[in-house]
């Protein structure tokens, strides 16, 4: 009948369309192990351009990600619990970074705390410089990777019920207590995720790092900007380091995956797929 | 931020001088001074970024030109020539588009990389190409690169058919590159200059490094590395 | 105990929630989907704001739009069960009744008999346990006033009922003021000794159930506590009697006073049920086809034309309802009550 | 009383913590427009550079889009209906450019499609060349991007009631014409909101462009790249098109929002907003 | 009317799902939350595919787990009506009812008194108009089958009647075969000729109400039908009746023949209340502190100790029962069924 054939058809479309889309995500990854035996790989792990890079990116990243949490959490939850006027625009400048172009972000950084920049006056009234030091790879990832943890925190806060905030407030804890009793706990697994993936992001930062703190190995020079620069003097090196990089982010966005697991209602999706298992 | 800040610099002041190096420096420099830390890039690059108050205490620029500049505006010292270099062109070993002269170049859809006008090498690129009066060639650029090392990069890949460098620079990827001479006659000067730069932390430091590439045992390795001398024999 | 007193205004949505209120001992309010029943509670529990007014537990002043008083919910001593119970599902039912860090959980768990399931989740209860949990936790954060919020709507009808007594007992013996919002006269009726019908945020009657269903005041609080409603147009007759002109045509006479267009209020009960046409001047007679036959207990609920009566079951099979075909509702001039058709509030059902 | 005090001290610290976070967010944006005139940056409007690295910019992003949206929509779809086994490595597939620093992008594309890459010689074949063109841009906005709008689009579509999806289907619409009719007029907001992040994203591309697509003004130099190449030439040229930049993404941002503003259930987060206007 | 026939089985999360029904007219399911109702019907309508057996409309063959058949949705003529109704939230009511094409749906919107919302949004109606939108939507689909989920679980206590005999003569009018599952017995069995109790997936008993009534096979299908339920020992005394001990220690005697642990089921309705013992073989009596004491209607339901007893208002009023003290409830022991207990689907509310 006409009716199941157009099923066929749609379900053919949809296969055919994802199949597509995988391979393409897919070859560029499977391209760089292909060129990298394994052996390399590990080889690079002792290659002191490698060992530097990767000690200046987590150095900066783990500094970016306590400042993220310590500061994002409490927006996120004020932005998530508050509405008052100019809030949109509040959430907007939230998430700004995440669409600006990273290099913009290093010429807006640069514009803010370069040596003639907005507080550029100021900083060196204190004897501080901030571009092209460690410091300025901190601000490069914390400005390019907190919308990603924001934006998640703020969802995560959102979702917790009303109600049992409400509750919480009516058997006498005040909103501190709740916060950290209730809200925090039913967040948690949004907040991981958030976190995680900006994490994640700011491991990847290029453009607004090679802008604002240049790439001077053992100081400013992270994972991906070694990559760029390696990528002159030995596309083999090159290959090895991100086939590093891929496995590294891999594994962060798996643990991720396991963190949010739970969160879509199972009944739901499992009746869907149920439901779809024709189509 | 600021003690972030400070302590980064600090490794660097015990005697650890900061060098932002023309890329076409990446190898012989680390093999002068081992322990010094490096930033390589286009010249003009590093040059922007010291604009821009870049903690670095020694530029070597790939042309004058450059630290002349920076010099007007009292960002760093008067430059000194330390070496000269020769432009070449490269192809990949396999050749893909059969390049056998500079001449081949004007072939329509060769794949040819240079570097940026801004880049001393690109900027070089195009004096050669106007003394042979083949600038016409330009018309197949593909690519321009922000340093020499990019356009290099490129050609070794072999997604490049060919590439204007640093005859040093193609000595680095031995068996990668065929090394195409172009003729005594129309290459540019191409003189290096180093200064140390004036918001150095670190002057001491920075001219002990200074003196070590212009000394004896510096200039061995420079020339060991395809580099020319300072200054040209006055030819007999 | 002393007694907790609200009145106030609060903004809603579509309406404004506008109500006096004075709770010594069980007060419920009954209303509709969205007549501001939860509105109510949250504002005495301090969750949301009203616009003026003042909520006061004997002397201790709560909220004072006047003297700008207002306090957070955490300093009122209310214990809130809210209407799909808001247990934290992260914590277990022990836990969550020690949340409040009340005195000696432990002994609440066995009063309300979960001790077996103090070890539990929330998500592992069935919905009376919840229910039990609920309320468990609400007292013992031991509060001075007791708020419930459709305290029944999750439970399955047939533990209802049992849920029910367990819950009048337990208000019984902890004797707190409370009061209780839902949307079944039942329930209502089971619990308070007060009971309020809530309409689009306006208090429509407040009194015993007796009183409710002996004067209702309008149609609203009478097709609530299940009466039926014919409309039609009253014209004084005699002294004593008036008498409706139906929309149908019919005419129907009635002891209480009134004039103009208004809806004669008549209880299923006081119907009773014929095959033939009984003439009687004392009698109102509505004829009508047997509609839906439903048997409830040991009687039965007909519906005959615009009206329901209800029978004993033998009856029913006397008359042979169940096969349908014409039949006559008959009742008493004293049986009904005339309340007047504001047209606000009809249950939207039924409307045309 | 003590509790009231604590309360005070939680809302203190939420504000505080709230404003550090929008002064760092806002500071480099608010620098950039201090540095550039009005005047200059309809000026920038004319700018060669400027107006050819836009046009190749939307160009490219334009036509990387309509792939995003063609080839990504169905695999949303499917993951987002189907569950079966290696789904989970398919969606951290799906999401791995998100994480990867951009240069292992372009790597990997070089890799994969490069004239020695995986299917070099294969496109050789076919007479096809992808690095140095358009196409290669193309490619890598595409790969950067596409995450962005998938992980959205999965979403938006779990978040469609499965039992709309079932009432349709027993009304005899086939999955086809459910797609068409419930699911995707119901997943519109999400699937919009998706897109408008993807093609900001994609705007901002530079790493994997630069490696893989070299930059050439009027043919691959998209705006990123006409930054970076600007950065030092003319510092206020390249403030003058980041400033360009971000009032792009500014806008696209806010459409994203104002397509979504109606996602958030509005009574909850209305009551919880009362609820805590005290705390 | 080409009636359905349904066998299967569905794995379920806790439990499998295991029946085999056959509608011809209206059936009821009646069951407790979780029970697997929903199940059945997603089952039926081809949106869950059982692990094995048959579902077929007449020699229609909907799904054979033997022959592999298994129909999409969209290609059984099913109308299901769903919990929450699924109306389509971006199409007015109009579009809803004409979603699957059907001839003239403004016919269809006439006869279910919608047309005036023709053009509304799902969410701007009450649950009685969106109850009736969904309906018609089903309908208008003309289906050889009418599924039912819950048909009046969203809806307020006081307009559920109406709605129910509203539905009701629907049913009539369109004479389809219709299954209508619910956790309301008395909404089961005023729809439906044949009632089922469903409890963790298992059809307890299948029956007319008044079967379920007389002969309640076991103690959940009693407590289901609203009987109130003793536990105790049964032993024979005689060869005509048996005497149960309760747990109480009081002793009860039934006709009813049985052996071991039994229920004592007996309906409110049966139970007679008075102040004083009345000592009469014939007549079995528990005493017990009057507990809850609510007014339904013109009838007044008491609950005395383990039981609930229903007497009329003005017995009520005579006994003095509100205000509580010890009272007797006394009941024939022809009035008592026993029924087995298997421990199994306790009403859980009333656990230990
Ligand atoms: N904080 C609020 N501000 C504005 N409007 C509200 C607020 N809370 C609820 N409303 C609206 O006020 C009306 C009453 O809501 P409320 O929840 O009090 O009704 P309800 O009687 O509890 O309904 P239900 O019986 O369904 O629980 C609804 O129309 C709702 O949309
Ligand atoms: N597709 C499914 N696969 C596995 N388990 C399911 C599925 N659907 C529901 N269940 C589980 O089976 C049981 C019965 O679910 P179902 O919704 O049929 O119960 P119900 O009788 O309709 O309950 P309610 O009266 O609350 O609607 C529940 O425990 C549910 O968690
Ligand atoms: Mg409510
Ligand atoms: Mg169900």
């Amino acid at each position: 009948m006409g009716e199941s054939a157009r099923r066929g058809l749609f379900g053919i479309a949809l296969f055919v369309a994802s199949l597509l889309t995988f391979a393409f995500l897919a070859l560029p990854l499977v391209a760089i192990f292909v060129h990298v035996p394994p052996g390399d790989l590990v080889a690079q792990l002792s290659n002191p351009v490698v060992t530097d890079a990767l000690i200046v990116s987590l150095k900066t990243n783990l500094i970016a990600q306590v400042f993220i949490l310590v500061l994002g959490t409490p927006t996120a939850y004020l932005l998530a619990t508050r509405r008052f006027r100019g809030r949109a625009l509040l959430v907007t400048l939230v998430e700004l970074p995440l669409v600006l172009p990273p290099a913009v972000a290093g010429i807006g950084l640069l514009a803010a705390f370069g040596r003639f920049g907005l507080l550029g006056g100021t900083l060196r009234g204190l004897g501080i410089t901030i571009p092209f030091t460690q410091t300025a790879v901190v601000f490069a990832v914390a400005f390019v990777a907190s919308p990603l943890y924001i934006r998640q925190a703020i969802a995560a806060f959102e979702a917790v019920d009303a109600n049992l905030v409400a509750a919480s407030r009516t058997l006498g804890v005040g909103p501190a207590g709740t916060f950290f009793r209730v809200v925090l706990p039913l967040a948690s697994g949004g907040l991981l995720a958030g976190e995680a993936l900006s994490f994640a992001r700011g491991l990847g930062e290029f453009g607004a790092t090679i802008m604002f703190a240049g790439s001077l190995q053992r100081v400013t020079q992270t994972l991906p900007l070694a990559i760029y620069a390696e990528f002159d003097v030995d596309f083999d090196v090159t290959l090895a380091i991100s086939a590093v990089l891929i496995v590294i982010s891999g594994a962060l966005l798996l643990s991720l995956k396991l963190a949010t697991s739970w969160q879509p209602s199972r009944l739901t999706s499992r009746s869907r797929s149920e439901l779809l298992s024709w189509s | 931020g600021g003690a972030a800040a400070r302590q980064a610099g600090a490794d660097g002041t015990r005697a650890r001088v900061t060098v932002y190096a023309a890329a076409s420096l990446t190898d012989v420099f680390p093999t002068i001074d081992p322990t010094a830390k490096y930033s390589f890039a286009g010249s003009n690059t590093l040059a922007a970024q010291i604009t821009q108050g870049a903690p670095a205490d020694v530029f070597a620029s790939a042309n004058m030109t450059i630290p002349n500049q920076l010099n007007a505006k009292n960002l760093v010292s008067k430059p000194i020539v330390f070496t000269r270099n020769a432009l070449v062109v490269v192809v990949p070993t396999s050749n893909p588009a059969n390049v056998k002269t500079v001449y081949d170049l004007k072939k329509p859809g060769t794949k040819l990389v240079v570097a940026g006008p801004t880049v001393p090498v690109g900027a070089y690129t195009v004096q050669v190409l106007r003394n042979m009066a083949l600038s016409s060639v330009l018309q197949n650029v593909v690519s321009r690169e922000t340093d020499v090392r990019e356009v290099l990069a490129k050609v070794a890949l072999g997604e490049a058919d060919a590439g204007f460098v640093y005859s040093t620079d193609a000595r680095t990827v031995p068996g990668k590159v065929k090394v195409l001479r172009l003729p005594a006659w129309a290459q540019p000067k191409v003189q290096y200059g180093i200064s140390i730069v004036s918001a150095s932390q670190n002057k001491a430091a920075a001219r002990a490094f200074v003196n070590r590439v212009l000394g004896r045992a510096g200039q061995k390795r420079m020339i060991a590395a395809g580099f020319l001398q300072r200054v040209k024999p006055k030819g007999k | 105990m002393a007694a907790l007193s609200a009145h106030f205004t609060l903004p809603l949505r579509a309406f404004e929630l506008e109500l006096a209120l004075a709770v010594e001992s069980t007060v419920a309010l009954v209303g509709p989907s969205g007549a501001g029943k939860t509105s109510v509670l949250r504002a005495i529990a301090g969750l949301v704001r009203p616009s003026s007014g003042r909520v006061a537990l004997g002397d201790d002043v709560w909220f004072d739009a006047e003297n700008g008083v207002s306090r957070p919910p955490e300093e009122r001593r209310v214990g809130l069960v809210f209407q799909e119970y808001a247990l934290f599902p992260h914590l277990s039912v022990r836990k969550n009744v020690a949340y409040a860090g009340g005195d000696r959980p432990d002994e609440y768990l066995e009063r309300f008999r979960i001790s077996h399931l103090a070890d539990a989740r929330p998500d592992e209860l069935s919905g009376g346990e919840r229910q039990r949990v609920a309320l468990a936790r609400a007292l013992a954060r031991n509060p001075d006033v007791l708020l419930l919020d459709e305290p029944f709507s999750a439970l399955d009808a047939h533990t209802k009922s049992t849920v029910r007594a367990e819950v009048h007992e337990l208000l019984g013996e902890f004797g707190l003021p409370t009061l209780i919002v839902t949307h079944d006269y039942e329930d209502a009726s089971a619990l308070a000794e007060e009971v309020g019908v809530i309409v689009d945020g306006k208090l429509r009657q407040l009194g015993t159930p007796q009183e409710l269903v002996s004067r209702p005041s309008d149609e609203f609080v009478a097709s609530f506590t299940g009466a039926n409603l014919l409309r039609g147009s009253a014209r004084r007759e005699g002294d004593r009697l008036t008498r409706v002109e139906l929309d149908t045509g019919e005419s129907l006479f009635s002891t209480d006073v009134a004039e103009g267009v208004v809806g004669v209020v008549v209880y299923p009960w006081e119907v009773a049920v014929g095959r033939a046409r009984v003439d009687d001047s004392a009698l109102n007679v509505v004829s009508g086809e047997v509609g839906s036959v439903v048997e409830v207990g040991n009687r039965v609920r007909v519906r005959i034309g615009p009206l329901t009566a209800e029978v004993t079951a033998s009856s029913a099979e006397r008359l042979e309802l169940a096969r349908g075909g014409v039949a006559f509702a008959t009742f008493k001039a004293t049986g009904t009550r005339l309340v007047p058709l504001d047209g606000r509030g009809r249950p939207s059902a039924t409307d045309p």
